[in-house]
């Protein structure tokens, strides 16, 4: 057994490490106090930073790295990835559409037409578009199923009437994949399809979601009488609730977040030494030093855990790592949730300040008090996960 | 034993309940949460129109001398709703502390205007620090001949940005912490609102050369921290009370989202891990509420309540948290947008936790006290 | 809102504190260093003590001081019973036979024939006897309804077969009351009935479940072809499962188990103050006062909700009771769980000690950290508990 | 990256589990309990003649110099079976430390005779306050001539009833702790079985006027608590494993039975409830395995990694408990009873928390290590 990286492995991750801490020099503010998906795309400064990030990762040959080389990608190992993700995610950069290299484009890659693959994937290659996803609906959270937003063909056209929800991006994208009902008479999932949306088509309205601290990075999407042209089908009609199953060999490990527990661990850190109450610096606190203790026997832990979770895919020991990554992603959320918790507890009164001259470390673990229960929610709720990790990984018994 | 309510104080709840609905319902809160006063002017006044900022003082001073559970009825009431007021800062920080060591004729001046709903006032005494103990307070007082001069910064001051008196706690020199009366207007006096998770108007007070006369001074020399405590106990009980109300009504609403919610074809509340959530928050509100009940009749009885006040505020602390958290994930995407109600509640336990000590000052205090007093 | 006690009440609280204070001075070493149960059942000694305490129970009245007058006892307030569950808890004081006085009893006051009532109660009221029950079987936990033990009507006798388990005290008692199937035809709570079981009938075996620690209380219970009179079917022949559902009006709030933690909470207390480790007394160590601090607050907290129970009773709102009943069973159950965990963890390496000369405070926190795991199992478990709080308490939908 | 286990180790704990699984069931787990040598002498013989004794030792002494990973696995699988023996007190706590700070001479004469199987040895370290810091260690070695002569108690020593020879830590006057071989017949040792949660070979060993010669020195005088350190730290990586190994059990004794188990008609591991709780048991479990391989491949590295075998102690004490407390909890009324094979785990959980520093300390460590060297 051997977590030690090869020497071409060391030297791609200090290329990224100089790249990324001199790049992130010119970032702005919010990229240090709050969630990256809110830096992303919560401000016009912030987007804009996130747009060059595109180009420089694209330009890098960093941003499609996972991509087969048929399509200009260059096949990235699972291993490359980690450290890609892990080097990305400790200086909280951008410059990652997930959306459109890392969910549309395999579907694209996998189901679509040599035409739609010509012509949907360079722009995404050279970071030039940011998608959406159109998924969830007001009835269709974790019961994703359940959706009833429709596409009835019309000659050359469908027509889509219906709504989307915690739409990520939505107002920044320029395309939506979006998963609609062509077959009304059908239940569930079947009779599903995926489109190729432009944005700016007639019909479609984004309103904000503003997040519980007034961040606005989710959207709802209303849908009336859009005509999307029938070459904007991506795969059988029909067969979308296949679609919304493709992956690519990406790793899945959940490493990267761990790198930016990390760096919040380092602030904290850095915080409770040069930080003093009733005489005595708060790193001489027991009851903080436990706290502190906790936060990074569980950070290592885990991340250990994710390493063998990257090592068994790379191995294409897959039956293993849907449990695995469901209990990464439990972990890694709620271990994170431990830590604001712990650090807002050990700030004192200064737990609670927002991003001001008086907050400690910009606010971000405030900010993260707020966001971080988003995590435990989206992109499977933490039930779901723990049910999964129940029925896959000790193969308990589901009854309906 | 008797633990049923009177049939005064329930009419009293009865009253506060639907005041507190029918004038600031959820979306009244998330805009005054954006605005620079921080609270409703016409619902202020109309609660002194109700009485209910003069409910614990003496007759003397126009108010009505009520009981100490029946101010806990009010706060449990406003935290159903999480109305926001200075009604702490003024009626609890100020108000008591006055009552507790202001002269006759401070009380005379001061209490009436607070009754009336025409004085709003703010205690100034966290600094720098952080420090809810006495060591904290810093500030000194320069004596001038028969005046005080006051310089400095103080932090995390309620409602200072409305005020128009503040009490700050500063140290003549030699001294221990001393109460001012000090005039927000002023010239030497910098408000400015600290933002805060709970959107609330937590300020920073900056004094510069701020000159006070002798008699503005509450209670002796160098016993200002004696009175902090005293009053704070009390304020303990009352953040307490505000916090066991809110949790109430997440358990209501979240029971009845759950009831309603269908994924999969059932309603989310009949899955067992949303029912095992919800159980918990159960009981953890409703052992919090009951201790509530129990310290608050101590209150009145006139017993040491000190130890079981800070373990009540940790405990009320602890469980507000707990059931706000649960309450949202419970509600999933709709329940972290600014549109939510819930979410409201996950923000507001945040903040009120370091309101009158936090957790862990409060469990040191309780240790503190079992042993230099023993188990009551 | 009154908590106080009226001086009549303070009277009897005074006057059973005494009591106790007195008749424990002559109690055998195991009632300050095992849980009551253990206590009480284990060993010869331990148990002749709580023979001799049921009989000075009984001549002071208290052991059916919650009886109907009729049937001799005095028809105590809940308040009342409150005191003395208190103070008979703070002092692990033993003396009642609960499956006797307050489970079986109860029955035959409603159901059985005046004959029975006169044959059965007298010797239960003057602490006689020990009863044991017989509900529990291996495939019948907390699914009591499948249970299999058959009794079949043979001439003026019904023949017994079939095992019991978990009986608390069958080594120890002379009666059983036995929950059997009289009508095997029917299914769940159909068909069952109960009936009063000599212990020494032939065909009976009883046979030792030792507990973790070694601990006999439990037992498994064996009928071969007991033959068991007609005249000791207790109630009408199949009507078996509402007679399991008869209860009096005895106190349910769980005040007892927070007095008797507030004992263990002061021992606890005292340990700290008197040891020190590393130069410094327990008391003054951060992390150990706050464990202390959580624990002592969760006590305060639970105590008074258990008020709230035994007032509501009291009042006669006993639809509120169910759900609240559950719940301070779960509170208390798992607040003793985390106090002895805490114990063990404060007491460093002492914390792995059973009873002996190096053991603190007798080993019974250690002896507690096993035995407080029954607790969450037994007398249902605290999964089934919160499905009642769920159901009862929230009105939360009850899918099958 | 590479981790796989290679071949030879995956033959290894193949080889172990076997052994460990025939010759060491449950029951005879249960048996041995009882017994007053609280071992099986054949299986320690046996072991010997598999070479596990000898396996981490230079081939110069007779050991196999194998690596620290394959001592890692046999621990792991020890604890799948919750195995007693003296292995860890012989073979870590004094082999461990004789390999580090031993004279030439004192190899020679010990290491094999362990490796062989016909030594068994113990560590006296801690003391009357328990604590697991070189403050805790005051016993007195008094000089006489070129001897040493011991006075004191001992507690907390692990197989001292059935060892040959005795470390123990002592100050001799004016100097730190210090490390002296002691022959565990000597006529002024009385060694007496302190009973545990674990039923396991602790024991308080009082020493009288036990005179040993200068060459009985392990190591430097005064630097006896730097080697225990050393030592504990591998000690403490190990004590994991045995943990780790004792949790999967657990996971997968638990889940047979929550699948064969039925209550209301179903499989007790369909109820959601169960499937939660079993996935927080995996989680706890996965996460603190793949942090153990980590740990141990760092230490065959010859990195530092005193820190992580603090955190990975810290961990494992805790996963364990959670983990042997649920499964009990699952398997309801039968995981209490003293014939369940799961209630054994539930009561090594208590007692291995506290072999080689407990959760509390280890935390302490933790951020001692990360304040002054930073994170690695």
């Amino acid at each position: 057994m051997d977590f030690s990286l090869t020497e071409e492995q060391r030297a791609f991750k200090s290329e990224l490490e100089d790249f990324f801490r001199e790049e992130m020099k010119n970032a702005p503010p919010c990229y240090q106090n709050t969630t990256l998906i809110e830096a992303m795309y919560h401000t016009d400064e912030g987007f804009a930073f996130h747009r060059y990030m595109q180009k420089r990762l694209a330009e890098k040959g960093w941003l499609t790295m996972a991509w087969p080389e048929k399509y200009g990608g260059r096949g990235a190992s699972i291993a490359e990835q980690v450290i890609f993700n892990e080097v990305h995610s400790y200086y909280r950069a951008p410059g990652i559409d997930r959306f459109g290299v890392a969910m549309f484009a395999p579907t694209v890659m996998l189901f679509a037409s040599e035409e739609q693959k010509a012509r949907i994937l360079p722009p995404i290659a050279r970071g030039e578009v940011q998608y959406c996803q159109g998924w969830s609906e007001p009835n269709a959270g974790s019961d994703l199923a359940s959706l009833s937003t429709t596409a009835v063909r019309d000659g050359d056209y469908y027509v889509v009437n219906g709504q989307k929800t915690w739409t990520t991006a939505g107002h920044r994208a320029d395309h939506m994949f979006l998963l609609a009902r062509t077959d009304p008479s059908k239940k569930r999932n079947a009779g599903l399809s995926v489109f190729n949306v432009d944005m700016g088509l007639p019909g479609i309205e984004v309103r904000p979601i503003r997040y519980m601290n007034g961040g606005h990075f989710y959207n709802e999407v209303f849908f009336t009488d859009v005509k999307i042209h029938k070459d904007e089908l991506v795969g059988p009609e029909g067969d979308g609730w296949k679609l919304t199953r493709a992956t690519m060999n990406f790793e899945r490990s959940g490493a990267g977040a761990y790198a930016a527990l990390l760096r919040s661990f380092e602030e904290l850190l850095e915080y409770v030494k040069g930080t003093s109450r009733d005489g005595k610096p708060l790193a001489q606190d027991p009851v903080v030093r436990r706290k502190l203790a906790m936060i990074y026997t569980d950070l290592r832990a885990g991340w250990a855990h994710s390493y063998m979770i990257a090592w068994l895919q790379e191995q294409g020991k897959t039956a293993f790592t849907p449990a695995a990554a469901s209990e990464s992603k439990v972990f890694a959320t709620e271990l994170r949730q431990r830590m604001v918790n712990f650090a807002t507890e050990i700030m004192g009164p200064y737990g609670q300040l927002e991003d001001s001259p008086w907050a400690p470390l910009g606010g971000s673990m405030v900010e993260g008090y707020q966001t971080v229960i988003g995590s435990t929610i989206y992109a499977g709720t933490n039930e779901i996960q723990r049910n999964i990790i129940a029925w896959a990984g000790l193969r308990l018994p589901r009854i309906k | 034993m008797n633990l049923d309510f009177t049939s005064e104080q329930e009419m009293l709840r009865d009253a506060a309940s639907r005041f507190f609905a029918k004038e600031c319902p959820f979306d009244r809160v998330r805009d005054i949460e954006e605005t620079e006063e921080g609270y409703a002017p016409d619902l202020w006044k109309k609660m002194a129109e109700l009485g209910w900022q003069g409910l614990i003082f003496p007759e003397a001073y126009g108010g009505f001398e009520a009981g100490f559970m029946d101010l806990m009825i009010i706060f449990e009431e406003m935290g159903k709703t999480l109305f926001p007021s200075p009604f702490f800062s003024t009626v609890v920080q100020c108000g008591l502390t006055i009552l507790e060591g202001g002269t006759e004729a401070q009380k005379k001046d001061l209490l009436p205007r607070i009754i009336e709903g025409d004085l709003i006032m703010a205690l100034a005494r966290l600094e720098q620090e952080g420090s809810y103990r006495a060591e904290g307070i810093r500030m000194e007082a320069r004596k001038d001949g028969d005046r005080y001069v006051l310089n400095g910064t103080k932090l995390f001051v309620a409602d200072a940005n409305i005020s128009g008196m503040l009490i700050v706690a500063a140290r003549p020199e030699g001294s221990g912490p001393t109460l001012f009366l000090v005039d927000s207007r002023d010239p030497g006096i910098e408000i400015t609102k600290m933002p805060t998770i709970g959107k609330d108007n937590t300020c920073e007070v900056v004094l510069k050369e701020v000159s006070v006369p002798g008699d503005s001074i509450i209670g002796p020399v160098g016993g200002g921290f004696e009175i902090i405590e005293a009053v704070e106990a009390r304020g303990a009980v009352l953040m307490a009370a505000e916090m066991v109300g809110a949790s109430k009504a997440c358990i209501e609403m979240t029971a009845a989202y759950a009831k309603e919610r269908e994924q999969y074809g059932i309603p989310i509340g009949g899955f067992q891990i949303i029912q095992h959530y919800m159980a918990n928050m159960l009981i953890r509100y409703d052992v919090a509420s009951n201790y509530l009940y129990q310290v608050a009749w101590m209150v009145d009885e006139g017993m040491d309540f000190e130890t079981e006040a800070s373990a009540l505020k940790a405990c009320a602390n602890e469980a507000f948290k707990f059931i706000s958290e649960r309450a949202v994930q419970i509600h999933g995407g709709i329940g972290t947008s600014r549109e939510a109600d819930i979410g409201l509640f996950y923000r507001k336990a945040k903040s009120y936790e370091y309101i009158c000590g936090d957790t862990e000052t409060h469990y040191q205090k309780v240790m503190d006290n079992l042993l230099a007093r023993g188990i009551s």
